[in-house]
Formats: C-alpha cells, structure tokens, sequence
C-alpha cells in the first residue's frame, strides 16, 4: 500500500469524461452540464448512441458547428452554438422541464464545487456577500434525474478537499449524487457512505484518502 | 441506432399485465388506439385500471374491453355515450369502479405526472359534488382543490407519423390526450399510421419528443370506430 | 300589466341563440356548449367575428362539413365533425384547457338544468341513483370563462321553474352565470339577484315572474 | 377581420407604464426581443418588474434596459453574464432587487400563470436555500415545495412567423420561454421576422395560438445581440 508521497498526475479533464461516458448506458437521453460535463460528448463508447438534451428547449443536441455556420438561435444551455441531428425536436421551456423534473432524462452529469458523503451538492453559489447567486436549471437538474454524475477536480486550487462530510457552500441538492469522477479516482455514493470504485493510473488509496474530505470505503 | 418499431400490435401490447394502469389515448374516436386495444383485448389482460375521456363506442375498442370485464376501474370525465352501454351495465351492475374528474382536470393531472408536479391547486369543482373529500384551500381570497398527478403503468397512444426514435405528430383533433399520456406513463406504446426515419419529421413539428415514447408499431389503415358501430360491429 | 292567461309562444331556440349571439362582443373567442348553444354560432351579427375554441383541442372551428366529407378526426366536443377556418390551430388538451381556465376564453355559452338566483349552475346531473354521471369540461369551463351565458327553455318539461331560488340538482358550479336567455325573457344574474333586461315579444313580466323560481327585479 | 399587427415597435410597447410587470422573452440572446425593449428604453417607463431568464447581455437590449434604471426587480434564474456588468453592478449597489428561481420552477411558475393554476408542488429546491420562506409539504412519503403561479402586465417575445390572428412559430432554441410568457401576460407584444395571412401557417404547426396574443408588429431583421456586444455597442 504505501508509495511514491508526492502528487501522481492523475486523469486529465478528457479522461475524466471518457471514464464517466463509460458508465453511460445505451440509448440514454443525458444532459451535460457546462464545464468539463461538455467533453463527455466526445467519448461516446464504440456501439453506443446517447441522445443529449439542453434544457433551453432542444433534444437530439449535436456537436459545435463548423466555424462561421454558428446560428445565435440555436444554442445550447451554456450559450454556445450547437448543432442537430436526426430525429432532434425544439419545444418550449416548461415542456423541457418536464422531461427534467418528470424523471424521463436518464443520466446528467454535473460540475461539483463541493459534494457530501451523503450525496449533497454544491455546485452554484460560495454563498460570499458579494457574489451574484445564479442557479439556472441545476436544482431542477438535481431533483428530477435519477443517475447524477458529478466531474470534477478532487480539490479545490486551494488545496482543500471538494468531497467532505457536509457541504459549507450553499446546496444545489440533497442526497442527490450517485457517482462522482474525479483526477484522482471514481467514487459511488452509496446509502453507507463513500465507496472507492477506481483508482486513476499511479494513484494510491492513501493518497486518495487523505485528499478526501469524509470517510472512503473500499470493497475489499 | 435507435429503433423504437416493433411488429405487431400483440407484441407491443404484450409487456402489460394484469392489474396494470392503463391510459388510453383519443375523445371519442378521434385519436382512439383502436388496434392496441384489441391486441389488449385479445391477450385477455384483466384487472385494469383505464384512463380515458371516455368510455368507447358501440362495441368495439374501449367499450369493448370493458365489456369484456377486464377493466376494474375507469377513470374518466364523461362515461355516457349515445352509441354503447356496456360501460353503463356494468356500472349499475357494481361491475366497474368509476373516478369521475372534469376533463381539464383530467388533462391536468396527466401532464403533472408527466411533468413531475405531485398535486396542483385548481378553481375548477370548487363547490360542487366533484370536490367531496378534496382539499380546498384560499389563495388570495379564492378557494381551490388540491389536485393529485396522474401517472400511469402504460399509455396506448394512436398518432399519425412517428420516426423511428419516437418522435410523434398527430391529426387535427385527434391529438387531445395522445401528448399527455405519452409523457405519464412508464411504458408508451404508439400506434403510428406512418413510419419514418429519424429526421424526417421537421424538429419544428415534432408535437412529441421522442424520449416520451417507448414503442412503436405501424398500422397504416386503423378501424374506424364511428364506421364499426354503424356496421353493428363487436369486437373480438 | 294585465295580460291573457295562456302562454305565449316566446322565442324559438334559434330566435335565443340569435338573441345571445348579439350580447357577444366583436372579436370574442367563444365557447359553444353542446345543444341549443351550438345555434349560436349560425348568428353572428353583421360586422362582427368571433373565434370558436373547442375543448377538445382547436381554436378556429368552422360549420360542419358538408355531407361526406366529414373528417372522424376533425371533430369537436360533442363529437360532431366540424371544419377550421383560416387562422385556426390545433393542440393537445392541457394546452385547451389552459385556455379556458386560464381566463383567455372571453365567453362560454351553455345549457342548464337548473340555475339559481346567485348565478349557480346545475348541468350535467339530475343526481339520481341510476344516472351515469358525467361531467366532461362543464366545470373547467364554468371555473374559467369570465362570462357565462346560459340558453335554456324556462321552463322545465315537467313545467318547474329551472331558475331557482337554489339548485336541487348537483352543482357545475357556484355564482358563475353572469347571464340567462330564456323562451320567455332576458335576465342578468347581479349580485342583489336576477334582473329582466329584456321580456320575448307578448310576454307579460307577470307571466315570467309566475315562471320563475326566485324574485325577478325590473329596472323600472 | 381580426388583424393584431401594429406599425412600430414604439407603438407596440406604448401601453405599458410605470410599475408594470414585463414579461421578457429569450434565453441568453435567443428570442430576445431586442426592438421591442429599445422601444420600451426611449419610452423611459421606469419602476418596471422584469421577469427573463437572465439579466441581458453587454449594453444593449435587457441589460441596457437594467442599466439605464427602468428596473426595480428582476425575476430570473441566471443573472451572471460574462458579457454584462449592469445588473451586477445595480444589484451590488442595492438598486435593483432579484427574485431568484430555479429554471424549471420559473418556467412552470409562468406556465402556471397562463393556465389558471395558482399554485403547485414541485421537487426542485427542496434541502436549499431556495427553499427559505416556503411552504414543503410531504406527499407520498417525499417532500416538495408550494410555489406560485407567475403573471404579468406585459409579456414582449420574439418569434419567427406570425398571422394576424396572432398565430406563432419560433426558429429553433429561440422558443424557450416564449409560448409560456405568452400565455401570462394580461397582453402580450410579439415582434415577428415575418407576418403573414390567417391559413399561411398550417394549423398543426402553430406553437403559440393567437388566442395568447395582443400585439404584433413586423421586425424583419431584428439585431443580434451577440454581434452588438461584439461590436462594442450600447444602447440608446
């Protein structure tokens, strides 16, 4: 168990989100949050199809388009130009929220600024005086998706641990993560706790440990 | 690809078992899966609970399959119907349970159990027999029901075009309760007058989404009930 | 205010939809209940148009088609084919009852049962035993629609008052007639009680008052 | 014959005063109605609730309109803009008070306005600080929060084509939150890129039917705003 004290590099943010495609099941509608969720695009697993929904009104989400063919009207929830593909529908605001909040989206994947060993979220607001609180649509996300897979880096730039015991940041939700992909490991949430399922390439379970901010359970 | 078609209307029926919730699409004829009902009604399914405006025409469809007992309780807003009885024969008989609600509220309740809103607040049968044993609460000063969604094991759905990963548009007035129930339901089965690919239908024009559907079978000349309750036709 | 004892002919059911159909403003989008409602429609006063809504999902309703080209799937909510007129639109029934409980329908005109003094309305159960009770978009509409007019025959077969001083009858619902035409006569339902607007051509207003189940005040 | 179309967009948005409640459609600058806020700009009504999913973007349309102090609150569920500072700036200074709400809940909290549903129960925010104040309620063993419906004066949206019977379709992701604002407002004020005759829009594609709207007035190349922001431009 013991090894190498200093920091292996770990997953970058491109592995990170093939790994989380991998646990994306076939023929799954998914939505992808803004960040490093976006790449999961890029990793769709040989013989599967996902078809990713934006919640500003579009299901059937293709890639970017080719530079200058961008359209300013079709655009996806973080603003950017997107593309369709076959079998893509438009419609409205609150009947893409039922498709959110009805549980009918099968996975979304979500950036973290913090999660709990229960499964809470923050991922909207420091909670500082002056910041401008803007949730969008990831408390709605939180509440109506079954599977929530958080990405994110398993520390803050400060060093601090992002997966703790209890959330200090303002939640987005409760109880409402089911895996988290991380530089450093995978980890489920499970109704007993953390559970290590991975470690990336070099990454030591101590390391891993120490860089946790609650209790990591393995199976063996 | 996704390829939501299946064959025939029996194997598209045939994941519904007894004691099954059941929405079935259409206002009278118009949007009536007459095809699947039939498929029900010949895989002799019993102990449903059916969800519909209505309660079928003559003797076929709808009507038919609570003729033949295998429908426990219905949920609808108006059972009477000038062309059928057998909804009325066994209601009196204490045959069927009936849950009567008014159409908008019907509709209502199937959208929020699609939607993932558990109970609404509504003015409509405040004050009336409909409201017994409902909550009635005021916001700012005007009373209202609390109301319950409506979710559903399955929906029997009858659209006009689907493409092949569940993308659906309807036909003038028999669209009514077909977009609803396809989003309440766990398992949506449509009957499709026409099959397409993916990409043939205008993204504009899609009336229902496809991550609303789960199979699809194509019946490119559906019965028509009004015709078979002039013909004194009876199914099976 | 003597008058002959027999009953005077009154108005036909035509001649009361016509009357009603002059109270609707120019531009109006209506609902036209099942029965001697539906007449409305044939008495569009000159200049004017109105927009027809059927609940069971279009705005825009034409006449009947003519015979043999009826459409089994352009039907309206008593389930008789019908036609669209330019303009016209279809959608599903959440959307078409959005539309009348939301308060975007200007006027409903229905038939009755019963109504009362304070603008009650009973249609669509006499609450006996053996009747199949049935209710269909009566409630929402009479919850929704701002202005309820109420076309019925005074009288009921059995000649009892069907204008009471409270309904007998199970409710559609409570104070929500704003006006009652009649065979015999005109009355707004205010809130000191009904009122004669107008009486049929050779009716007596003791004749209506003796044929009226609540007091009946004049302006005079 | 019914004809809703109106010549400017300065007479289109001349009904609106001090105080009122706007309705603002587009998500970020798709479905903007950019004319139709310029106009409400040179008008100067002032004191104004606005309800968009943002805040607007560099110095022209929502934002410029914020920025110029015609807005006392805001109703939204993303205010941060990496091209705007004028909402942040007046929302520091305590100038402009926010109502924020998740976008699912805003949406069907307008959505509830339109269709005479004064209050429902949702999933979204329970557990959060968005939840302070509100009434939760457990049904089914779950907990869920009472919220209400949203309505306003005006609603001002951007769609593609319209009839003159009011009549819309949208273009693509530019739709978002304009058939629900529609449906909410007391009247409703389109700019459209096209106006065409009643029948020109076939009745199956209708999105928003002309029931839900006032005032249409033709603006045939509307700005972008992205390309204004680009620009550096600011408005008036």
């Amino acid at each position: 168990m013991t090894q190498k004290a200093h920091t292996a590099a770990g997953w970058s943010r491109e592995q990170m989100a093939a790994r989380a495609a991998q646990d994306i099941p076939d023929g799954s509608y998914v939505n992808l949050g803004i960040g490093i969720p976006e790449l999961v695009a890029q990793f769709v697993p040989e013989g599967r199809v996902f078809i990713y929904h934006t919640e500003n009104g579009l299901l059937g989400m293709g890639p970017p388009p080719p530079p200058g063919s961008e359209d300013p009207e079709l655009i996806n929830a973080g603003k950017k130009p997107v593309t369709t593909v076959p079998g893509a529908s438009f419609f409205h605001h609150a009947d893409s929220f039922t498709m959110i909040r009805g549980g009918h989206i099968d996975v979304c994947v979500l950036g973290a600024m913090q999660v709990s060993a229960s499964g809470d979220l923050a991922n909207w607001s420091t909670g500082a005086p002056d910041a401008i609180p803007a949730v969008g649509g990831a408390m709605d996300l939180v509440a109506g998706v079954d599977s929530i897979f958080v990405i994110t880096k398993h520390v803050a730039k400060t060093g601090e641990p992002k997966i703790v015991e209890s959330c200090t940041y303002p939640l987005t939700g409760r109880g409402v993560v089911s895996r988290i992909y991380t530089d450093l490991a995978v980890i489920d949430v499970t109704p007993r706790g953390l559970r290590l399922l991975e470690l990336a390439p070099g990454m030591s379970l101590e390391e891993v440990r120490r860089k946790t901010g609650a209790p990591l359970q393995t199976t063996s | 690809m996704i390829d939501k078609t299946i064959g025939t209307p029996a194997e598209a029926v045939s994941c519904i078992g007894d004691g099954a919730v059941v929405m079935i699409g259409g206002f009278g004829e118009a949007g009536s899966p007459v095809e699947l009902v039939h498929a029900l009604i010949d895989q002799g399914t019993g102990n449903l609970t059916a969800i519909n405006n209505n309660t079928g025409n003559g003797e076929v469809g709808l009507a038919a399959l609570i003729g033949n007992g295998q429908v426990r309780k219905m949920i609808c807003s108006y059972p009477r119907s000038s062309h059928s009885k057998l909804f009325p024969d066994r209601y009196r008989a204490g045959e069927i349970e009936l849950e009567l609600v008014p159409q908008g509220t019907l509709a209502e309740r199937i959208r929020a159990g699609g939607a993932g809103i558990p109970a609404f607040y509504t003015p409509t049968a405040v004050g009336t027999p409909l409201a017994e044993g409902k909550e009635v609460r005021q916001l700012d000063g005007h009373p209202y029901l609390l109301e319950r969604w409506l979710k559903a094991d399955f929906a029997l759905v009858r659209c006009e075009t689907a493409d092949r990963v569940g993308n659906l548009t309807y036909n003038k007035t028999a669209r009514n309760f077909g977009p609803l129930m396809c989003m309440a339901a766990k398992t949506t089965i449509v009957q499709a007058r026409r099959v397409v690919e993916p990409g043939e239908i205008d993204p504009e024009h899609v009336v229902t989404p496809g991550i609303f559907v789960d199979r699809i079978v194509e019946v490119p000349e559906p019965l028509h009930e009004s015709r078979l309750v002039a013909e004194g036709r009876r199914y099976p």
